[in-house]
């Protein structure tokens, strides 16, 4: 077994082991105490089979295309015997790379027409594209982590707002929307029976509504300031109309006049 | 301090300090944003604020003092294009609003016992209460029956809400249970 | 636009906008901020971002646009000082998570069969996970093979966080590649 290994390991993680990897491994006693955590960060340093391939032909200063396979294969089965020693839980795709590897070096040591007619199917070939294809997404990663972003290089701006008053938007309703409803109601109360809804010009209603607010505003208004002549003979009618409703209803009340012939005097219902 | 920091330097560090806090800062904690190299003492770190404030002149915010130290703050002339971060979007009204809203405005002036008996359900106050802090309703008196209880009717608030010169303009009740809605030219 | 608003007002109106806002805002969003009566249009906003950028010349802070649209941030100079707001050292993402996300920007839409093909190992599912607490991934879809497997591809925030206005923006895998190949030669 070759070990040209151990101490230069990896790029990362070389100091803690220099200790416990200072010796040829070959010579390790079975008793000695590893760090179990040691070829752990060895192997986290690297993403897989891909990863370590890549660094053991970067070692050498060699073109992926060039990779001298049985060198390479020699120096992968080592790790992996490393890693088997050390009883680490050995990821399975290290060992499906170790069989492809073999695979490779075999073929290698064929006759060149036995491999020619599954060129298609070189496994060196492969290996290769895969180990480009490797590279690249390990440099478009470190490009990501380049890349200028928030919580490091920048931070997003802000100043405080001091939240005196909240603006409350408030619904919005159209006009539809508020005939649909009372179309709705109506329909309702229609449908059970004993609801007679009286129709009644919705002007009264009105009116009745602004005579009762004069009267709110004042204790007590004289009748004929509750008229508006510019309305003509229907508003006079309306408005008349309306305070008779108010009467009817016992919403509002006629002052007792002081003198004959006295202005009507027209106050809101007072009950004690 | 050390030779290589002016004031003004400082104040814009300061200034990126403080834009990248999400709180107040003290004199003390903004002093340990430097290293110790960098030899900026506390009366730098003053001196940097005063600057600060300074380079915030005609700027949309400007640096506070508060209890727990400096921040920079929005001022209050943007607060009515700021304040809309915080609106939040209008609820809608409840079916039950709307329709009581309906009878208060077509059978004006009405009782809430009334528009509970053609509703054929209570009234919940809180909608009269809502009603009325929009300023869509008012009461308008009290009817003389045990209790007395109040009339409401529509404000002026409430023709002007919704486009009308009078309740006259409303469709009348007649129309509303004999026509589709479209029928009626709105 | 209304004549009692110049560009210039205007760009401090939008830096306050901006520096009371959590998030990149868009044009369109810049511009709900105006109340009709204001009569600011898009290209009004447009042009007062354009007074900001200039205004923010020699500040700590620079107008940055992604693909979300607008925000001031500080720049990367003030990276050594605002940087002491973490106790610790930035989150600083493992090669593994990077790679991961890296295929699945370069080659979205993609599954995770196909990230693991490319790398050569499974793929953690907790990195998966951490990726998309981040908001930085999404499924897409799934793909119309057995098992249905989830199609990952990145989200705005992803760009909106490396500063990026669209994928376009990220290096050439070319690029990349041709890049390696010299440096693997040495």
């Amino acid at each position: 077994m070759v070990l040209p290994i151990v101490l230069e390991l990896t790029p990362e993680a070389s100091t803690p082991l220099a200790l416990v990897w200072g010796e040829p491994l070959a010579t390790l006693p079975n008793d000695l105490y590893i760090p179990p955590d040691a070829l752990a960060v060895v192997l986290e340093a690297f993403e897989g089979p891909l990863d370590l391939l890549l660094y053991l032909i970067r070692r050498q200063n060699l073109a992926i295309s060039d990779i001298p396979i049985a060198a390479i294969t020699e120096q992968y089965m080592a790790y992996v015997e490393v890693m088997k020693v050390f009883n680490l839980d050995l990821a399975a795709e290290y060992l499906v790379m170790a069989a492809l590897l073999a695979e490779i070096k075999s073929r290698a040591l064929l006759p060149i027409e036995a491999t020619a007619t599954t060129e298609e199917h070189d496994p060196r070939m492969e290996l290769i594209k895969r180990l480009k294809e490797y590279e690249r997404f390990k440099k478009a990663a470190q490009a990501l982590d380049d890349l200028p972003r928030l919580e490091r290089e920048h931070f997003t701006a802000h100043a405080e707002v001091e939240r005196a008053k909240q603006a409350v938007l408030l619904p919005e309703v159209e006009l539809r929307e508020l005939l649909l409803s009372c179309q709705a109601v109506m329909k309702r109360a229609e449908v059970s029976a004993h609801h007679s809804i009286r129709r009644e010009p919705l002007s009264i209603r009105d009116r009745m509504s602004k005579v009762l607010s004069a009267l709110q505003l004042n204790t007590a208004v004289a009748f004929e300031q509750l008229f508006t002549l510019d309305e003509g003979r229907r508003g006079v009618v309306v408005t008349f109309m309306a305070i008779l409703e108010l009467l009817k209803a016992h919403l509002i009340e006629v002052l007792p006049q002081s003198t004959p012939y006295a202005p009507l005097m027209i106050t809101t219902v007072e009950t004690a | 301090m050390n030779a290589t920091i002016n004031h003004d330097a400082l104040a814009l560090i300061l200034e990126a300090i403080l834009l990248s806090s999400d709180k107040s800062l003290s004199l003390e904690q903004l002093e340990a944003f430097f290293s110790p190299d960098e030899q900026v003492t506390r009366a730098d770190v003053r001196q940097g604020l005063t600057a600060l404030r300074t380079l915030c002149a005609g700027r949309s915010f400007e640096l506070k003092e508060t209890v727990s130290g400096f921040r920079l703050q929005t001022r209050a002339y943007y607060q009515p294009w700021v304040q809309r971060h915080f609106e939040e979007k209008p609820a809608k009204y409840s079916r039950a609003l709307l329709e009581t809203l309906a009878l208060i405005a077509w059978r004006q002036p009405i009782t809430r016992a009334e528009i509970e008996e053609v509703r054929g359900v209570a009234v919940n106050p809180a909608i009269l209460k809502t009603l009325q802090e929009r300023d869509w309703i008012r009461v308008l008196g009290h009817k003389e029956v045990p209790g007395r209880p109040a009339l409401w009717g529509t404000t002026r608030q409430f023709l002007d809400y919704f486009n009308l010169r009078s309740l006259d303009e409303l469709p009348s009740l007649e129309a509303l249970s004999t026509h589709t809605l479209d029928e009626l030219v709105l």
